[in-house]
């Protein structure tokens, strides 16, 4: 599926010129890669949880507020403010973990309430009002051009999804991960521990998504204090192109980094081949829709059935 | 209210702690300037009417066990720009077709859920998307202004009180009997509660989820119908954050997300707690961030305490 | 040497396990034996981390243990096998065997791993299965191996196996008693918890007996029969029923399946039976025999064949059509897909009926309330319970619940049962079994699918025995059949 | 309203090949869908290609912009969602030596050198508005008067620029007096409730008049007030708004709103379509343009009914 999906994009982003009469440049890349680096880090968060079978909605809560605290505590030091996010997200996403982990409740709505909460509160900090980052040393840093085709934000979130996918892939975390996404009890019975496991995972999607608000807020030079739900949706979106089910138990964060690419390419072949802004939606409704097709049993037993009703005759048993 | 009773065993726990809260508010809404005079319970009351009605089909969704929708505000904006352009046609004509075309909207949806087992968080994004892409498309982003407006009228008000929150009164009612005293309110009930269970049973899981759906359409097209009225144009933004309004009033009120237990009016009590505390916050001069907040630790309250009540003496 | 010393649990104030005291010695295989809720399981789970009790003493080799959780348990050395199915389909066979061992290295290292499962996989004669295959693509039998073989591969003090067999055919038993005695006779100890009364005193060296969470006796397996085993789990002698089977031959047939084929699981399936009669499938899980039922309540969307009830065509693919037609299913898994468990036994009780107190959709609660109370009264549940989670009944309760749900409805006639005593006692047996001859007397085609043979030898007026997907032979009820008969056509097949 | 038909302008033809970046509100904003249509319409004679890059996300307005920037077009017309955003992305395009145009919006003080401009007069709106409240107060012979106000996204500098105005103006009549002033966001349903719920705050005589941002943050109010037994227009509460909306100048002519004003996204795209042409021809027009914006009353309603029922 992530694949899949990938190669799609890929290929309608390298026919674009047939629409939009320019060539691509590296340029063209660069800024798809931009788009990937603000998607990324929050497609990668909420990506995990549901790996794990959860599903946090704070993340665009921890998002706002994160870029918030970046822009307000980093002025003379970018790496302070940076530390000032991603403190509150993990201690943010701590909690929620805690609560979630303990009580054993759906983390939905539990998210759902935290991300409102957090809302009001980077709303309080803000007076409602977007803040100005004027350090612009680190705005023009962050954004410079790299080979062409990167930026040090762009780089960064490549390596934090390297990073995931080394731990996930080359430790038993990646394994606890997708087993408790898969049957929690049986999880818990086997010896996973489950409660650590879930805590940890909340404390590293919070903080994941407060650097990504940080890193954004540098690049804009100011922070928004309500981004909207727009950025929890594309990054759902993301995930469930990178092959992550809602159900939980499946995924890698490999898949999670095409997903987000794909989405980041999509929304840059409409900006190339200027297609009007509703495009986008449309398209990604139709991008859903084939996931919607993919995963629901109703679906799938409806090919199935199809299926066996052309291959009656001769019995096959497995 | 059911014939077979439900074991009632509320313990210490349980009631102090929603008392304790009711003491606090009571104690601060009393102290508030002006909070207690009949024009502010009007201004509560009236202010909790739009998202109460999306709120309280809502809940037949949830109580259903498929969730939520996100594509609530897209809908309601759709209904409403409807019900403006077909203003000439007169009053009844134009609510019946945004009724209609809030219903035909949700229920297809409801319908790829209940028969299909599609995933509603995913399936409501697209919808979401594809409902919102396409009125930008077709309006091109221009506001409905109908030439007649028969609409008026739903923005008169009846005894002091707008129109709305009758229809708000009517809807929880409605809901409530529906939830209670009928085949598929309580088919509604058994389905959220254990699906595979209800399938197995041979229960008609598609058709009560369908059900409640078309309900949840209908409620979220007088929601349009109503914003509709009272901006006296419609526009691409119109539903705002309906979406996330409701939901949080169904989930103060009680319901469980998981389907199978709440009812709607501990959703109509909800809306209304949002909104007394909102209004609270708001004459006490606290800022719109602070009333968010709130909210927020709200909406948290109630799902740790429904959570608790639920497993109470099953952990 | 583990020694469990006064172990003792409450749950709200009612006792699970009071004073539970005994010995399993080094290479001891140690039966657990006692009736639904006797507080075997709540025994175990206190011995591998995931309840602590209340009090009492555990001693693992010398020194005692504090058991605070799995992992706390594994590093004391205990193993186990759940009574309850523990391995995760999303991940593979490997990734499953390695899940949740403390030992496992934080660091994967893939090819050691390899070689170890494999190794562990060929010790149990799973030459067949890929370490690296999906877990998802294996039955459920052999999913219950893989889990048992896990534990056994764990290097454990103490091995305990909770209710192992349920799901595997005596094949596959066979080769896990060999593991187990293997294990055992590296000096490890073994608890072992079974309902199968015979299989126990084949492989246990002694035996302690539980009743209402209390020790009876450890009795060692030379000085025991199935017989004595009963009296003492049930405290009184065993309730038997008159295994009265009739014949079928003087009835119209009610129920016709023809044809009946569900792609990868059965292979063709045909049967008539009639009204007033109980048919019992007889056939090991994979065996085709719950896939019949299912198929024909209308929940195998790929299925495929002409079903009639009473000359009435029933669509094989729609659950609700097939309610409709008057056909009733009760599932094997009463809790996933049989009860409403946080809702009311009242409510269950009343679920599939609602038609019969509601006019033009509207309930009438005052009919309501008369109809469950004479269900329940039916189905020997007590009346005041009637407002109760169905979660908070006893297992055998529950199970009653379920079954009370399809009795005394004009609308249904044929009654299809997957395993409708599974983990119920034998009391609770009995009693739902006269459940079924009723129904049956009153009128319906009972048709149930089993893996023991006692019931049905005791309930099957025609047993049809399957494997692979098709029958293998049909006895009708004048025709003496035995337990060695069933068993050879469930293990071998056609010859 | 400066402005003829671009399309008329002479050397029409030599912008043929031209390319335009339109990095515009998007068309989800009735404000920024007739802009965006007004404006294309205006240069489709001449030729000029224009390229669509327009959002309602400041996210990817940076993107946009940035890709537009990257197609070097002979001009980049750009409508600022979030001014501390652009900031980067202009010095970028003076570096590379793209001109761009901003409309509507000022851009931030720190690249106003940079750009080329038509703006809108945020701040005469916001006079315009307290003109429209100390008239209609002082018509019904009121000493004293209670304001209530509900603003737009108070992050943005058109918010703020308004209420700079609005707030000069109505220190000059202190007699009437600002009680509350409220974020609404732009949001015509949280006008409403906020509405609702600062007039039952502050009681039927606490309040004498009220400002809404925006015709559809106006009407709102009017409706609220209405529920809650307000009296409104001639001699009950003064409502006034200050971007007019075809819904406004209704309700202006039904006698319930005081007043508004201009800002109507017709009159400042053709402004902006007339300065581009002036642009790409080589007529070398003046850095920055100021759009004239115009009081709409009762007495002068009439005059702007066709100018503003576009949006
Ligand atoms: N978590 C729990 N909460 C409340 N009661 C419990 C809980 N777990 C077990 N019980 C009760 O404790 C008693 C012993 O249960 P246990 O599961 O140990 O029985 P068992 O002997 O294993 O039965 P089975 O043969 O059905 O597995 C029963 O009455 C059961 O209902
Ligand atoms: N999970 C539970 N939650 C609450 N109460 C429970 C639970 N499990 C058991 N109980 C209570 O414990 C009582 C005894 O249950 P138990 O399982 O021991 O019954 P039992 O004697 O084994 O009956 P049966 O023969 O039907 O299995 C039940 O009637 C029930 O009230
Ligand atoms: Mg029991
Ligand atoms: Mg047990």
């Amino acid at each position: 599926m992530p694949a899949v999906s990938l190669l799609v994009v890929i290929v309608a982003f390298a026919c674009s010129p047939l629409l939009s009469g320019t060539p691509l440049q590296p340029f063209d890349v660069y800024n798809a890669l931009q788009g990937f680096a603000q998607l990324g880090l929050p497609a990668l968060a909420i990506g995990i949880t549901m790996i794990a079978g959860e599903f946090d909605l704070s993340i665009v809560g921890t998002y706002a507020l994160g870029g918030m605290l970046a822009v307000s505590t980093g002025v003379s030091s970018p790496a302070l403010g940076v530390l000032a996010a991603v403190a509150a997200g993990a201690a943010i996403g701590a909690a929620q973990g805690a609560l979630i982990a303990r009580l054993r409740i759906p983390s939905m709505p539990v998210t759902l309430a935290t991300y409102i909460a957090l809302l009001g509160l980077t709303y309080a900090i803000s007076g409602g009002l977007s803040k100005t980052y004027p350090n612009s040393d680190v705005t023009l840093w962050v954004d410079q051009t790299l080979a062409g085709i990167f930026s040090p934000r762009s780089l960064l979130t490549l390596a934090v999804f390297l990073i995931a996918a080394v731990v996930l892939g080359r430790t038993r975390l990646g394994r606890e991960l997708r087993a408790i996404g898969g049957d929690r009890r049986a999880s818990r019975v086997a010896g996973v521990g489950v409660d650590g496991l879930v805590i940890g995972l909340f404390t590293v999607s919070g903080t994941l998504a407060a650097l990504g608000g940080a890193l954004l807020s540098y690049s804009y030079a100011s922070a928004n204090p309500d981004p909207g739900l727009q950025p929890l949706i594309l990054a759902a979106v993301a995930a469930l192109l990178g092959g992550v089910s809602l159900a939980g138990g499946r995924g890698t964060p490999l898949g999670l980094l095409a997903g987000a690419l794909s989405v980041a390419l999509l929304a840059q072949i409409v900006a190339i081949t200027a297609l009007p802004d509703f495009t986008t939606q449309l398209l990604y409704a139709a991008l859903l829709a084939v996931i919607v097709a993919i995963e629901s049993p109703g679906l799938r037993a409806l090919l199935d059935r199809f299926r066996a009703s052309r291959a009656d005759r001769p019995q096959t048993l497995s | 209210m059911t014939a077979v009773p439900v074991r009632s065993g509320i313990s210490a726990v349980g009631l102090v702690v929603p008392l304790a809260g009711l003491a606090v508010l009571v104690g601060l809404a009393g102290t508030t300037h002006r909070f207690l005079s009949l024009d502010n319970a009007r201004a509560i009351l009236a202010s909790t009417a739009f998202v109460g009605i999306t709120a309280i089909g809502a809940t037949l969704v949830m109580i259903a066990g498929s969730g939520v929708s996100l594509a609530t505000s897209q809908t309601a904006t759709v209904t409403a720009m409807f019900f403006l352009s077909t203003q000439q046609y007169g009053l009844v004509t134009a609510v019946t077709v945004a009724v209609l075309t809030g219903v035909a909207l949700t229920a297809l949806q409801g319908a790829v859920i209940g028969y299909w087992h599609a995933n509603p968080i995913v399936l409501t994004i697209a919808a979401g998307f594809a409902i919102g892409g396409a009125t930008t498309w077709f309006s091109g982003g221009t506001p409905v202004n109908p030439e007649v407006r028969e609409f008026d009228v739903l923005n008169s008000t009846v005894l002091g009180l707008p129109v709305a929150v009758y229809v708000l009164l009517g809807v929880t009612v409605l809901a409530h009997l529906t939830l209670h005293r009928t085949t598929a309110g309580r088919q509604m009930y058994l389905v959220g509660s254990n699906r595979t269970a209800a399938r197995a049973a041979g229960l008609p899981v598609g058709r009560v989820t369908v059900i409640a759906w078309a309900f949840f359409g209908a409620c979220i097209a007088l929601t349009g119908v109503f914003l509709a009225s009272f901006n006296t144009s419609a526009t691409v933004t119109l539903g705002g954050t309906l979406t996330l309004d409701a939901i949080a009033a169904v989930l103060v009120g009680g319901t469980a997300i998981t389907g199978g237990r709440g009812s709607a009016l501990q959703t109509l009590g909800g809306a209304v707690l949002i909104a007394v505390i909102s209004d609270v916050l708001l004459l006490r001069g606290y800022s719109t961030g602070v009333q968010i907040l709130v909210k927020g630790i709200l909406v948290l309250a109630a799902v740790v305490a429904v959570h608790l009540r639920a497993t109470r003496g099953r952990r | 040497m583990i020694q469990i010393d006064g172990l003792t649990r409450a749950f709200h104030g009612v006792p699970a396990v009071s004073g539970v005291s005994f010995t399993v010695g080094a290479g001891e295989i140690h039966g657990l034996c006692g009736h639904n809720g006797a507080g075997k399981s709540t025994v175990v789970k206190m011995l591998t981390g995931q309840l602590t009790p209340d009090s009492g003493r555990i001693v693992i080799g010398d020194e005692p243990v504090e058991l605070r959780s799995r992992q706390a348990a594994q590093r004391a050395g205990v193993a186990l096998v759940d009574q309850e199915l523990s391995v995760v389909p999303a991940l593979t066979v490997g990734e499953n065997m390695l899940l949740g061992d403390i030992h496992a290295p934080l660091v994967n290292r893939r090819r050691a791993a390899y070689a170890h499962c494999r190794r562990v996989l060929d010790d149990m004669g799973l030459e067949g299965i890929d370490p690296d295959q999906p877990l998802s693509t294996l039955s459920i039998g052999e999913q219950q191996l893989i889990e048992i073989a896990k534990a056994l591969s764990q290097r454990a003090r103490l091995v305990i196996l909770d209710e192992p067999t349920a799901t595997l055919t005596d094949v596959e038993s066979a080769s896990v008693f060999a593991a187990i005695r293997r294990v055992a006779a590296t000096g490890c100890s073994i608890i072992f918890v079974s309902h199968r009364l015979a299989e126990v005193l084949e492989l246990c060296h002694s035996v302690t007996v539980l009743r209402d969470g209390r020790k009876i006796a450890t009795t060692p397996t030379a000085d025991l029969t199935v017989d004595a085993l009963i009296v003492q789990m049930l405290g009184e002698p065993p309730f038997r029923l008159a295994a009265a089977r009739k014949p079928d031959h003087d009835l119209a047939h009610a129920l016709r399946i023809s044809g009946l084929r569900v792609p990868g699981r059965l292979r063709d399936f045909s049967l008539t039976a009639n009204a007033g009669r109980i048919y019992a499938l007889a056939g090991q899980l994979g065996s085709g025999a719950s896939d019949v039922l299912r198929a024909v309540a209308g929940l195998h969307p790929t299925a495929i064949g002409t079903v009639e009830l009473h000359d009435r065509p029933v669509p094989v693919r729609d659950p609700v059509a097939a309610a409709r037609h008057g056909v009733a299913f009760l599932s094997n898994d009463r809790k996933s897909e049989g009860l409403f468990l946080d809702r009311s036994v009242g409510w269950n009780l009343t679920a599939t009926r609602l038609p019969f107190f509601a006019r033009a959709g509207v309930l009438q609660p005052r009919r309501e309330l008369v109809i469950a109370r004479a269900l329940a009264e039916r189905s020997g549940l007590p009346e005041h319970r009637l407002g109760d989670p169905v979660a908070a009944l006893s297992g055998g309760n529950q199970q009653k619940a379920f079954v009370g749900r399809c009795l005394g409805r004009d609308d249904v006639f044929a009654l299809l049962l997957d395993e409708p005593t599974r983990g119920v006692d034998i009391g609770g047996r009995a009693a739902i079994h006269q459940l079924l001859r009723r129904a049956a007397d009153a009128g319906l085609v009972v048709l149930f699918a089993s893996t023991e043979l006692d019931e049905l030898l005791e309930l099957g007026d025609v047993i049809v025995t399957m494997r692979d997907g098709q029958i293998v032979n049909r006895y009708d009820g004048d025709v003496d059949v035995d337990g060695v008969l069933l068993m050879r056509d469930m293990t071998r097949g056609i010859a | 309203g400066t402005t003829g038909n671009a399309s008329s302008a002479d050397g029409s033809s030599s912008m043929k090949g031209k390319t335009i970046a339109l990095v515009g509100y998007g068309s989800s904003n009735p404000w920024g869908a007739y802009f965006n249509k007004v404006f294309t319409e205006q240069l489709t004679s001449t030729g000029v290609k224009i390229n669509d890059m327009t959002t309602m996300d400041p996210g990817t307005q940076v993107q946009k912009f940035n890709q537009a920037l990257a197609q070097k077009p002979d001009l980049i017309v750009l409508a600022i969602l979030d001014t501390q955003a652009m900031v980067a992305p202009i010095k970028k395009a003076k570096a590379a030596g793209v001109p761009v145009l901003a409309v509507d919006g000022p851009t931030d003080p720190s690249v106003a050198a940079d750009v080329m401009s038509v703006l809108s007069d945020n701040e005469v709106l916001g006079e315009y508005a307290a003109q429209n409240i100390i008239e209609g107060l002082k018509a019904q012979g009121r000493e004293t008067g209670n304001i209530i106000v509900l603003t737009g996204t108070k992050s943005m500098l058109v918010t703020q620029d308004r209420m700079k105005g609005f707030n000069k103006v109505m220190a000059t009549a202190p007699q009437y007096r600002v009680v509350d002033e409220q974020d609404a966001n732009w949001d015509p349903q949280l006008s409403g409730t906020i509405a609702q719920q600062l007039l039952a705050k502050h009681g039927r005589d606490g309040v004498q008049a009220a400002y809404g941002m925006a015709d559809y943050m106006a009407l709102p109010i009017i409706q609220a007030a209405k529920q809650a037994g307000f009296p409104i227009g001639k001699d009950g509460l003064v409502v006034t708004s200050s971007n007019c909306f075809k819904a406004g100048i209704d309700a202006v002519k039904a006698g319930e709103l005081y007043g508004t004003a201009t800002e109507d996204p017709g009159t400042i795209a053709k402004q902006s379509a007339d300065y581009t042409v002036r642009f790409l021809t080589g007529k070398k027009p003046p850095q920055s343009e100021t759009v004239k914006e115009e009081r709409v009353t009762a007495a002068n309603v009439d005059q702007f009914a066709e100018q503003c029922s576009h949006a």
